[in-house]
């Protein structure tokens, strides 16, 4: 075990996955003699080459197009996009082609690659630096979507990830990269994809979310534990695609209180998605109507500090409210 | 870059009389596949054809340098003389057309005319225009990267080069100088729309020069132009000098599709006037003027692939339909069997 | 009133406000000569001309950029996309212009542009001609989604669209177009965006739905109440967003069930957000856990008939049998 | 189609001496608030600046043809020097990178650096590349439809020219003959990128045939040479000829932006080679070697403009911050008060 920050490990990660296959490429912008815009690939240029590490020009849809022909042809590219906001001119490519690949060919042709993309806000990015993605993909069948928040998680999902056979969106919350520090283990753990994790048990109410909110809602919930004697169950959802449903309702049944809390614009977020399961499943199990909290739906945080700290951390500490709201219902 | 191609003599193309003669049975399967499909949509057995008269002439001739088993196919969906060449079968392709179980590109799963076959290497395409044009370059840098001697050919429409796709494509196979040849097969409508609405140039190769690739204009209606423009691409794509965009200029004698009715957009005696220019009648005439073959065994052929055509929409016919309890098959891989 | 089809509907609103403002102008593949695939705009570039009747080059994010331009200098675009499969290469001129131009300007700029696509399943179209996309579009702040399911609706809302100061993406169901008639008026009636509508009335159960579905869900409600006596609301959603989330709750608080059908695949689809939104704000006034039926999480409906129609209509009709298990719950 | 151009006497291009020391007077601006704006960011004061230093002379040379009030400006995040041209003051710019509610690009919304302003006729781009390129060209096409008379122009780096959107733009653009000018401001880099890797070309403007449309490379740290190849272009524009595609092959002296390291990709002696190309420097030698004016005039200007820039700061920092309780406004118009 090694303490690290995420971004670190999934620096880490990567370097021992092409260091031990090199099946393994990098295609992005500034990946090469830049090492990255966050340094995920600092290095790796020097000791890879530069077949392995491709600085590709402008062109996002390009990136993952040419990606998807290297998946095809025996490679296993990982494609980076500089921030999760430039991914939509590819959106096309990993909508029809990435994720359709195998369905569209009754199985006989597969896109095993990684999409990695820095995503979210809180560093003062604007409306074009900051913004949550993966509602749009999460709804795409044939793509998986994850977003780990703990430096662990980010080593054991990448591990994964680049080791599975179909398409992965890789989503690194950027305010995590060097905020969020924690152990990870020297040799390789992989993360299952598609598993939930409950970051902190409780008994009074369910929290789920995911990325930087997590840490936000488990902050909550310590202090919440400390001040108030109230116990609540964080689950960090990790996967959003497929999503693991079992876990969450596991834990909603025993709390009997649920909440979610996301990031992203509310409507149409990938929270109410865990909302609507949760309603479906475990209506009748809830003593208090569920709480859903996400970002206000505006394109995304603008720059000025004041606005951007609006959209962020809005005050008094709404999620810390609720939780104690819903507690107490 | 661009130059003018014409007609060249085969010997100097290092083609046999079993080639021509082979080449010009593909062109004529293509045509009587074509042909059948149509008749089969108006018995109502066929819900969608995407016709391919007119066009075998440039996908015969492009495909014809290409080497099954080391090279990769990325063709679209009018390339059903392509995708004989790299070796699906008139019944393959009939299992396709009536979406049958055994369909090989996607059993029953995406439109008719939608390629796919990995044991043959033509890589699937979907619908969206283009989309194909990035992987082309992807298989190629793979190629490249594991030192595999093999060439990448991408087919599509004039129309599909307006996609930002193909541009991005362009650019980074260029960018590499990857093995991988592009090719064009310009008839001068993207369903209703002229080749003057597309691009405000004449020539789709004019664009090569802006990516630093050689750029071919060249008379898709004869196969052996085609032919000899697409074997100097691929030789320059194993020898390491990367792509090449080559532009066939072709026409479509039918409509766009089954659904299309393309008598809005274009007169009666334009389609009258280009179909005195069709490719297969032309190759006929050169293997007969050139004593290669006669009429009398021209006919042979014919009789032959007809016959094989139609046992072939027989067997297609007769094969099983989609379990629906399949439907939620391969979605992701562990959704395999 | 005269009674119209769906897809004439749209022809002759679209024709009359082509007539009435010269600054509308259409643009889209095969929009011209050919009167567009669906003949929404048959007879349209003889009477108006090629510089209003515009036959775009094959490129999506090409045809809605230029159309966002036009609508900056004071043209009210309408921008026809072939199918709605093929707007995705647009994803990002949608989501990152369009939608944000007002935001990011302060209000200093504005885009008024409808964009047209036709969309749905159950006409053998295949995975790339049959997609439901507006769950991707309804999460964009910034962008209004509308689709009518009745000729009215159509002719009402499509007028309202081309007024609107801001982008609305107008989706039209396919199954639809010839389908469905109805009574149109002859003088345009607004339709306001952002107006859910009681399609039919009724006390034991709310069913929430829009397009084809929602015809398939009047079909069951007419069925269930001669045979079986049971009394469905049925409430046509008709705009996503902005989400009527009023008359939605008013219905179900009146039936105390609640059931939402849509077409697009099930999981992170729009009525996730529908069943979420009941489920914070009406759970207690319901009787029985919310009803979630979407589409399959496949790609699409695949083209040959029994595997399409295991995606439209899965036997027995599982929206009937779900309404009656909801009634009598 | 695209040719040399090289530095050529101001008197054959219609400019007076006024307009000269105008011209150099914006550069110097734009060098000036560049400096400053580093300085503020320094300080703690402006979290994100983009620098503009080496480009004034491609920026003010392009600009400086078209007409405030008439055409319309389609800049990218580099182009400070190009909206001095169009009528923004060093307040405004100031206001943009303190973002304070009354910046006129966004309120302060958008990252500084990102134009705006309706009134100036400057449209709004956004941080992803390429995406204004489009809007450029239906822009142009609404000012045919009116039979206006303005012409639109559209600046991005050559990084730009990789993406989907250039493409689609400039085809687009180009089948209309739209009234518009593309101007690329190559300086070799994006972000890390050099232009070997972003495309296989020497030459962007090699890429204008391939649109049908004329291409011109010229030498962006000769302000006059850029000025005319502009003016033509914008002359062709206005006479219904249609788009250009001029390329400027600049540099820039500093990172990225401020975010950014350029050590790690470029040497510091290649950026110090190039700093004695600077166009400014350039320029005021052409302006006293001419005898236009002398040293000390400059000297003076040059305080003259620190001063300007110096209270732009201090009046911009004193100026109210936005209101948390407006971030939720302007999504839609019915949001608007
Ligand atoms: C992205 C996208 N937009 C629109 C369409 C609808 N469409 C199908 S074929 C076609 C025309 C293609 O023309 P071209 O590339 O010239 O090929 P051709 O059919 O003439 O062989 C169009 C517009 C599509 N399939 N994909
Ligand atoms: C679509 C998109 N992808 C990536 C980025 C990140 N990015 C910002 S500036 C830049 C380089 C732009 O280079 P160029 O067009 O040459 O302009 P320059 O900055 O050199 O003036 C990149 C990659 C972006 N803003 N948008
Ligand atoms: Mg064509
Ligand atoms: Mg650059």
């Amino acid at each position: 075990m090694t303490e690290k920050n995420l971004v670190t490990a999934i620096h880490d990660t990567l370097h021992d996955e092409m260091a031990a296959d090199d099946r393994v490429v990098l295609i992005g912008q500034d990946v090469g003699a830049r090492g990255g815009v966050f340094k995920v690939s600092e290095g790796f240029m020097a000791e890879f080459g530069e077949q392995r590490v491709i600085d590709a020009p402008l062109a996002e849809s390009g990136i993952v197009g040419v990606a998807i022909g290297m998946a095809l042809h025996g490679l296993l590219p990982v494609a980076e996009i500089e921030f999760a906001d430039f991914i939509h001119p590819a959106f096309d490519q990993i909508l029809s082609e990435a994720s359709r690949m195998r369905y569209r060919t009754n199985g006989d042709w597969g896109c095993p690659m990684v999409i990695r993309a820095p995503c979210g806000g809180g560093i003062h990015g604007a409306l074009y630096h900051s913004q949550s993605i993966e509602a749009f993909y999460a709804h795409i069948p044939g793509v998986k979507v994850v977003m780990p928040s703990t430096p662990a998680d980010a080593a054991g999902l990448l591990h994964t990830a680049i080791a599975d056979p179909d398409p992965v969106l890789f989503l690194e919350h950027k305010k995590c990269y060097r905020l969020i520090k924690g152990d990870v283990p020297d040799v390789p753990q992989p993360t299952p994809i598609g598993q939930a994790d409950v970051k902190r048990e409780g008994t009074d109410l369910t929290v789920v979310s995911y990325g930087y909110e997590l840490h936000r809602c488990l902050d909550a919930a310590a202090r919440l534990e400390q001040d108030e004697g109230i116990h609540a169950e964080v689950v960090d959802v990790r996967s959003l695609a497929p999503l693991d449903t079992e876990t969450i309702l596991v834990s909603v049944r025993k709390t009997a209180r649920a909440m979610v809390v996301y990031e992203d614009n509310r409507t149409y977020g990938a929270g109410a998605e865990i909302a609507a399961t949760i309603a479906e499943r475990a209506m009748f199990d809830l003593d208090a109507p569920i709480v859903r909290i996400g970002g206000p739906d505006i394109p995304a945080m603008p720059f000025a500090g004041a606005l951007e700290h609006y959209y962020m951390e809005p005050e008094p500490d709404h999620i810390l409210v609720a939780m104690r709201d819903l507690a107490h219902f | 870059m661009s130059a003018q191609v014409t007609e060249t003599a085969h010997g100097s193309l290092g083609l046999g009389v079993d080639d021509l003669l082979a080449m010009h049975r593909t062109m004529l399967t293509a045509r009587l596949i074509d042909e059948a499909a149509l008749r089969q949509n108006r018995m109502g057995r066929a819900p969608f054809v995407v016709p391919v008269s007119g066009h075998e002439g440039c996908q015969i001739g492009t495909a014809w340098p290409m080497r099954p088993g080391i090279d990769i196919w990325v063709p679209y969906y009018r390339d059903l003389g392509v995708v004989l060449v790299a070796g699906m079968t008139p019944e393959q392709i009939f299992l396709g057309l009536f979406s049958k179980a055994s369909d090989p590109t996607s059993g029953g799963r995406q439109m008719p005319s939608h390629w796919s076959s990995r044991g043959l290497g033509i890589v699937s395409h979907s619908s969206p225009i283009s989309t194909q044009v990035p992987h082309a370059a992807g298989i190629a840098y793979a190629m490249k990267y594991r030192n595999e001697d093999g060439v990448v050919a991408s087919w599509f429409g004039e129309g599909a080069t307006s996609e930002g796709d193909w541009h991005e494509g362009l650019n980074i196979a260029s960018i590499h100088r990857l093995p991988v040849v592009f090719i064009c097969e310009n008839n001068e409508y993207a369903i209703s729309v002229p080749q003057s609405k597309q691009m405000a140039v004449a020539d789709v190769a004019s664009r090569a020069e802006g990516y630093g690739i050689p750029g071919f204009v060249v008379d898709g209606n004869d196969v052996l132009a085609c032919f000899r423009v697409m074997k100097e691409a691929h030789d320059r794509a194993r020898a390491g000098e990367g792509p090449t965009l080559i532009e066939c200029k072709t026409y479509r004698f039918l409509p766009h599709t089954s659904d299309d009715d393309d008598k809005s957009y274009r007169s009666r005696e334009e389609v009258e006037e280009r179909r005195h220019h069709d490719p297969i009648e032309r190759f006929a005439t050169y293997l007969v003027d050139g004593g290669i073959t006669d009429r009398a065994a021209l006919q042979t052929v014919h009789d032959e692939v007809k016959t094989q055509v139609e046992s072939a929409i027989k067997a297609a016919w007769d094969a099983p339909d989609p379990d629906p309890a399949t439907a939620t098959r391969h979605v992701f891989a562990e959704d395999d069997p």
